[in-house]
């Protein structure tokens, strides 16, 4: 599945760059992140709850950054697995300021694919796309209101 | 948890685990085996029977739901070995093929005549939307409703 | 097929579960989507409190000039209910469209709405009715509108430990009419898009337009800009055509097997375009 | 005078209501899951989530030690179990080694991994949770044209091209036929995978007697006594010390033709344990692991003169074979090629096929197997064709049927057709639409913008399946009757029908031949520790071989209860009627009851005649049956959502005589609804990464009564001379005459629009796309 967006987050570029590696902000804004412990240089082992309506499944998995070029883009991949099945997102997230040139501003554009397997593949076709986009869009909400 | 329920008629007392879903109950504890499992996904309608007078799908309830509840199965239709009228209708118009899914169609056809005593041919096609059938492509379903609606009728 | 185990109480009131749900129980009401979750194993549950038991949450009255249901009314007592049939009947087309007899038996209004899913069928009516809900906590009651209600994709303003306890909807008069107009998804019996449409006329002019979309985004959500294009006009088919078109302005739709976002966005208008057609033509 | 029923009536031909109802309508058969034993335990299989990847570690201790567990067991246990074998041999086949349970590598979703056996099946579920997997997550492929691109992953890593088997077949001189066309059209058309969906999943019980060294199988089956042959050599156990039983079988198309892993892994854990155990597939599984049908990709060349005579067929073959060989995988795109002609009379023809691995489950034989994707081809192309040549789609195919004075009729692709007349049922079912009449509304309907199309499908098939030569394992079938000494009639079938009616058409059969009852007799079938050697139900076969094999063994019966006759009456010239032997001269008679009784006494015999009356007869049958027929669909679209209603259909199927209309309506209407399932309802889908997205009933949408429109069954005769009945099979008729019949109504409604072809399934949202380019 394709997945794409942009969100605009309301601090400079350098700052968004930095906080979206911030393994402290980042476990706070990913929806049902339980704990984010490094492992690597840029990698992560990741604990995850996802809390969806009655669904909920515990994940673990990890998070790579990969691609750096800061302040204006890196690619992000975030592996879970768990007993309801797994999940693979891979991206490149873009950052730059938005067309009007306002100051204290990023715009984050993302593109990217995810994959989803298991029994949450199998019966849940007709809400993953919605779910998706609800927990992106709950990642930059928070997000945004760790930044300031 | 201790429930009592009557099935056909039947009473039924019966410590069970919360999670023993209705069929199961049916099928392994009173042993009625005529109720099917087809999905899990409550979808099929193979499962159905009555509860309180209601089509219900037996796989997507627990037992414990049903405490206090009566129950008819396809076992409890037929009486003194008379069958019912839409189980004669089926067998007339051969309103089944391998049979699985049959108790589950006898069933939502009770509840569709219970309700409407003179069905179209589209309001039993409505009222059978919870019940699949690979076999019989339906056709001859809908006649034995309809058979049997009319067969009441007299 | 076989659901995780978990413990499971039928309180005798409505106090009694709200204590237990405060203690982080979860309430069970029809279980139409919750069972099948389970059994898959994708819910599990550790505490369910069952609200069928309780009597007093099943009814279906008039009081106040409105409307009041009861959680656990399911969807066939509300598709049948003379009383709504007669005020409210597009709560009955709406009932009588979701899933199939055997779900409607068993599946409430409460479980339904407090679901909350993207793609159910009440939330379309709802929305058109501004209904409101009451939602009771252990300690705590308060009433929100539909509109404040769905938040986004199985969520909503309820806190945990809350249940939604009454559905509360308005009664119109003769010069009203309603309709609910649904594109089905052929697997699950599940809304690709619905739309349901009330609207008032006053000497043919439309006074009053309320149009509730479901099954296009995450949550149920009223068109405010067609409803607009509506009212104050005596509206040709154009007119028609040309609100409808705006049911979908903006919004980011769902996309899936078995309809893209640009497909669902078109039946939006297509099935709100046949709703406001419908919902004029019933006006007595 | 006689107890046996004496009667005057006969009863083939007749609509007979069915004699297995009773059971099955007050919920008293017996099904697999509905089998009860003594200390029955439970199996719960733990399967991989993942379309490819390499098994680095199972962990099973928490399973083990779970409460209720009894053992767990992984692919290093059963390792000395047999593969699922491939029945079919052909050269250069390469056939993956097909483990019950996974070892090293899993190839796709749903591939079983370990089994927990439990006292219940809460706890086996429950333990099921325990286990733990580390998988290294390979790249999958699950689209076989992606599969055969140069770099795509390698689903076996010993054939990185995952090519499975090809096969090549000519007939005539399609070359010259190419070359002196006036017109060539081309098309690819998908056939896309379906879930048979059979309402009972899969299920067995396994109860190892050890004592006995004796294992009783009960699963749920179209071929009982093949399962027992293979699965006992699977387990290294004598075939008869091993028994099956197919009992009440809940629906199978063809998804329980087959040997599966789990009927060998539950005798092994029968084994095991020494105690009974059963395991029945839930829908999810039914869905990632039972197998399922279609699942081509076919690219058509038609070349025909100017004035619609066809010259030659060409057909490249792409079929998903999935992740293994089953059974019959390669076997089922080899019935398309020979059905690639048709009804019509081109003697050129060229079919290649390339078989593909996927990390997809199997597919092989669903309802129709390699036929209706073979009609569907053909009938399509003919469509495409008479648009090409601005014909009329039923005048393109009166001119090129082969003509009833040409049969027995050779096929270009090595048949022989049996009997014929296909302009007959094309002619009636375009009398009974109005089709003259239709063609006027369609014109003014066009004119008002509207769409409304008429589609029509004549279609052939080979049923009666069939020969031996050409069937792995045999082609024939068995059938035993016995008068039992009290003059009862006890039929054995080896057919295994299961929902087909058998037991009521057999009986027909069997009253008529000996003039009782249909009361007087029973029909078994199922169980190979009872009935005879037999194969079984699947490809029309059942009554056309199957019902054959019993109207011999009755001829042979009735030559030995007439010597008894003639011994008792002591007459030369007796015949038999009405359930007695009547002396011819004197009028003299006796009954059954009394032949029977003197025959199983024996205290005197007719001469070179042995006591007891029974006979057996297994049949060969000589060819193939080719039943035809002409459907017509007549279907009207709603432009502004692309949803399609169908305003007619009209089904004209010819399969030869008929035993009981009821139950051949039955058949066609059933054979219908699936037909419409692939038409515009049904497919399995694989993502990229090999997860099956239709993975159940929530995404898969299979027809229901409020989707389907009233069938209009009506029959022309032409009676089969392949077998003395006359029959030809009808149970696959309706599947393969439907799909074409569907998307050419649709492809001529949208005609206006420049619309050609559109594959399948027909979703409101694909026509509604052709629409809205348009407006």
């Amino acid at each position: 599945m394709k997945i794409s967006g942009s969100y605009n987050l309301p601090v400079a570029p350098e700052r968004a760059y930095q906080i979206l590696q911030d393994p402290a902000i980042l476990a706070q804004a990913m929806p049902g992140c339980e704990s984010l412990e490094q492992i690597g240089p840029d990698e992560y082992r990741m604990k995850m709850k996802v809390l969806l309506a009655a669904l909920s499944g515990q994940f673990e998995g990890k998070v790579r950054i990969a691609d750096q070029a800061p302040p204006t883009s890196f690619r992000l991949i975030v592996e879970g697995s768990g007993r309801i099945g797994f999940l693979k997102g891979d991206g490149l997230l873009k950052l730059s300021p938005p067309d009007a040139g306002a100051a204290g501003l990023t715009v984050v554009s993302y593109e990217g694919d995810a994959q989803v397997g298991g029994t949450m593949a199998a019966v849940g076709q007709r809400l993953i796309d919605g779910t998706a986009k609800m927990m992106i869009r709950k990642f930059f909400d928070k997000l945004a209101s760790l930044a300031g | 948890m201790k429930i009592n329920l009557s099935i056909n008629g039947k009473s039924y007392s019966q410590d069970v685990e919360p999670r023993l879903l209705l069929i199961h109950f049916l099928r392994e504890v009173a042993g009625l085996t005529g109720t099917h499992m087809g999905c899990e996904t409550s979808l099929c309608g193979a499962c159905t029977v009555e509860l309180n007078g209601k089509a219900i799908k037996s796989c997507t309830m627990f037992a414990v739901q049903a405490n206090g509840a009566e129950i008819v199965t396809v076992e409890g239709l037929a009486n003194n070995g008379k069958l019912d009228p839409v189980q004669e209708a089926f067998w007339n118009e051969h309103g089944l093929q391998c049979g699985f899914c049959t108790p589950g169609m006898i069933m939502a056809s009770k509840q569709i005549l219970d309700r409407n005593p003179s069905p179209t041919e589209e309001e039993v096609r409505h009222g059978l939307e919870g019940n699949v059938c690979r076999c019989t492509g339906y056709q001859h379903i809908v006649n034995a409703v309809k058979a049997a609606a009319a067969g009441a009728g007299k | 097929m076989i659901a995780q185990k978990f413990e499971y109480t039928a309180p005798k009131s409505l106090d009694e579960a709200l204590h237990l749900l405060a203690s982080g129980a979860k309430p069970l009401a029809g279980g139409m989507s919750l069972i099948p979750m389970m059994k898959l194993r994708l819910a599990a549950p550790e505490h369910l409190v069952d609200l069928r038991t309780i009597k007093d949450l099943n009814y279906i009255r008039e009081a106040g000039g409105q409307l009041h249901i009861g959680a656990t009314a399911s969807h066939y007592e509300i598709e049948s209910s003379a009383l709504l049939r007669q005020k409210c009947p597009l709560l009955t087309e709406t009932a009588a469209a979701i899933g199939d007899v055997q779900v409607r038996n068993m599946g409430t209004i409460g479980g339904s709405v407090a679901h909350a899913d993207p793609a159910a069928d009440y939330p379309a009516a709802l929305q058109a009715l501004e209904a409101k809900f009451v939602l009771n906590g252990a300690k705590s009651e308060r009433t929100v509108s539909a509109a404040d209600f769905f938040v986004d994709a199985f969520t909503t303003t309820l806190e945990p430990g809350e249940i939604l306890r009454e559905v509360i909807v308005p009664i119109d008069d003769a010069r009203t009419g309603t309709s609910y107009q649904k594109m089905v998804q052929p697997a699950s019996g599940f809304a690709i898009v619905g739309v349901a449409v009330r609207v008032r006329q006053n000497a043919r002019k439309v006074s009053f337009a309320r149009i509730g979309v479901t099954g296009l985004s995450n949550h149920a959500y009223r068109a405010t800009a067609a409803e607009k294009a509506l009212e104050g006009k005596t509206p040709s088919a154009n007119d028609i055509q040309n609100a409808a078109a705006l049911v979908a302005q903006g919004v980011d739709a769902n996309s899936d097997l078995h309809a893209s976002a640009d497909y669902r966005k078109h039946l939006a208008a297509v099935h709100a375009a046949r709703a406001i057609k419908s919902a004029i033509s019933r006006i007595t | 005078m006689a107890t046996t029923t004496t009667k005057t009536e006969t009863f083939v031909g007749k609509r007979i209501r069915r004699r297995e109802d009773p059971r099955l309508i007050t919920g008293t058969a017996t099904y697999v899951e509905d089998i009860q034993m003594p200390g029955m335990h439970y199996a719960v299989i733990l399967r991989s989530p993942h379309a490819a990847a390499r098994i680095r570690s199972i962990d099973t201790k928490k399973a083990v030690s779970a409460p209720g567990v009894v053992c767990v067991f992984t692919g290093k246990d059963t390792k000395g179990v047999g593969a699922v074998p491939c029945g079919v041999a052909m050269p250069d086949l390469r056939v993956p080694q097909h483990t019950i349970l996974a070892t090293e590598r899993v190839y796709f979703v749903g591939h079983p991994v370990a089994v927990v056996v439990a006292r219940d099946r809460y706890l086996a579920r429950d333990a099921a949770d325990l286990i733990e997997v580390d998988y290294e997550v390979l790249p999958a492929v699950a689209d076989p044209e992606k599969a055969l691109a140069k770099g795509a992953p390698a689903v076996h890593p010993q054939w990185p091209d995952n090519v499975a088997f090809t096969y090549h077949q000519d007939g005539g001189n399609i070359d010259k036929a190419f070359a002196e066309a006036d017109v060539v059209v081309k098309q690819r058309i998908v056939s896309q995978r379906l879930v048979p969906m059979a309402m009972e999943t899969r299920g067995v019980v396994a109860e190892w007697r050890g004592a006995d060294r004796q294992l009783n199988l009960y699963t749920s089956t179209q071929i009982p006594h093949l399962v027992r042959t293979i699965v006992a050599a699977m387990l290294g156990l004598e075939e008869n010390r091993m028994r099956v039983i197919a009992p009440e079988v809940g629906g199978g198309f063809g998804s329980k033709l087959n040997v599966y892993a789990e009927e060998a892994l539950m005798g092994y854990v029968s084994m095991k344990i020494q105690k009974p155990v059963k395991w029945i597939e839930s829908r999810r599984e039914n869905f990632t692991c039972t197998i399922h049908g279609r699942g081509h990709v076919d690219y058509y060349e038609v070349a025909a003169k100017r004035d619609g005579t066809i010259l030659g067929i060409k057909l490249k073959l792409i079929q998903d074979v999935g992740a293994y060989h089953q059974l019959l995988t390669p076997l089922i795109p080899q019935l398309s090629v020979l059905m690639m002609p048709g009804l019509y009379n081109t003697q050129n023809i060229r079919g290649d096929i390339i078989g593909v691995f996927t990390n997809c489950v199997p597919t092989d034989a669903y309802r129709g197997a390699g036929r209706p994707e073979a009609t569907h081809g053909i009938e399509r192309m003919v469509d495409i064709l008479a648009a090409e040549l601005k014909m009329d789609p039923a005048e393109i195919r009166l001119k090129n049927f082969v003509t009833k004075d040409k049969f027995p009729y050779p096929t270009a692709t090595g048949l022989m057709y049996d009997s014929g007349d296909y302009a007959t049922p094309l002619k009636k079912a375009l009398d009974l639409v109005g089709y003259v009449k239709l063609r006027q509304e369609q014109a003014d309907l066009r004119k008002q913008g509207k769409y409304m199309g008429i589609g029509i499908s004549t279609y052939g098939e080979i049923c009666a399946i069939g020969p031996s030569p050409a069937t792995p394992a045999g082609g024939w079938e068995s059938a035993t009757v016995k008068i039992e000494p009290s003059g009862k009639v006890t039929i054995l079938t080896g057919a295994c029908p299961h929902g087909q009616g058998e037991e009521t058409t057999f009986a027909q059969i069997a009253a008529d031949e000996l003039g009782v009852g249909l009361d007087d007799i029973l029909v078994i079938r199922g169980d190979t520790a009872v009935v005879q050697y037999g194969i079984g139900t699947f490809g029309s076969r059942a009554t056309a071989v199957g019902g054959t094999a019993l109207y011999y063994a009755l001829q042979d019966l009735k030559a030995k209860i007439k010597k008894f006759g003639e011994m008792l009456l002591e007459s030369d010239d007796v015949s038999l009627m009405i359930g007695q032997v009547i002396d011819n001269k004197s009028g003299k008679a006796k009954t059954f009851q009394e032949i029977a009784g003197a025959a199983y006494r024996a205290l005197k015999l007719p001469p070179n005649t042995e006591p007891g009356l029974l006979a057996t007869r297994f049949w060969e049958p000589p060819n193939f049956t080719f039943p035809f027929g002409a459907h017509i669909v007549v279907t009207d679209i709603d432009d502004e959502t692309g949803q399609i209603k169908i305003r007619r259909y009209v089904a004209v199927d010819d399969c030869g005589n008929i035993l009981n209309p009821l139950i051949v309506d039955g058949q066609v209407h059933g054979g219908v609804a699936q037909g419409l399932g692939q038409a515009l309802w049904e497919q399995a889908v694989y993502d990229d990464n090999g997860q099956l997205v239709t993975g159940e009933l929530t995404d898969y949408a299979v027809p229901r009564a409020q989707m389907m429109p009233w069938i209009e069954s009506h029959h022309t005769c032409t009676p089969s001379p392949i077998n003395p009945l006359g029959v030809k099979g009808v149970g696959e008729a309706g599947t393969i005459g439907c799909s074409p019949a569907v998307v050419n109504s649709v492809v001529d409604a949208l005609s206006p629009l420049g619309v050609r072809h559109l594959d399948m399934p027909l979703t409101p949202e694909k026509i509604w796309k052709v629409v809205a380019k348009k407006n």
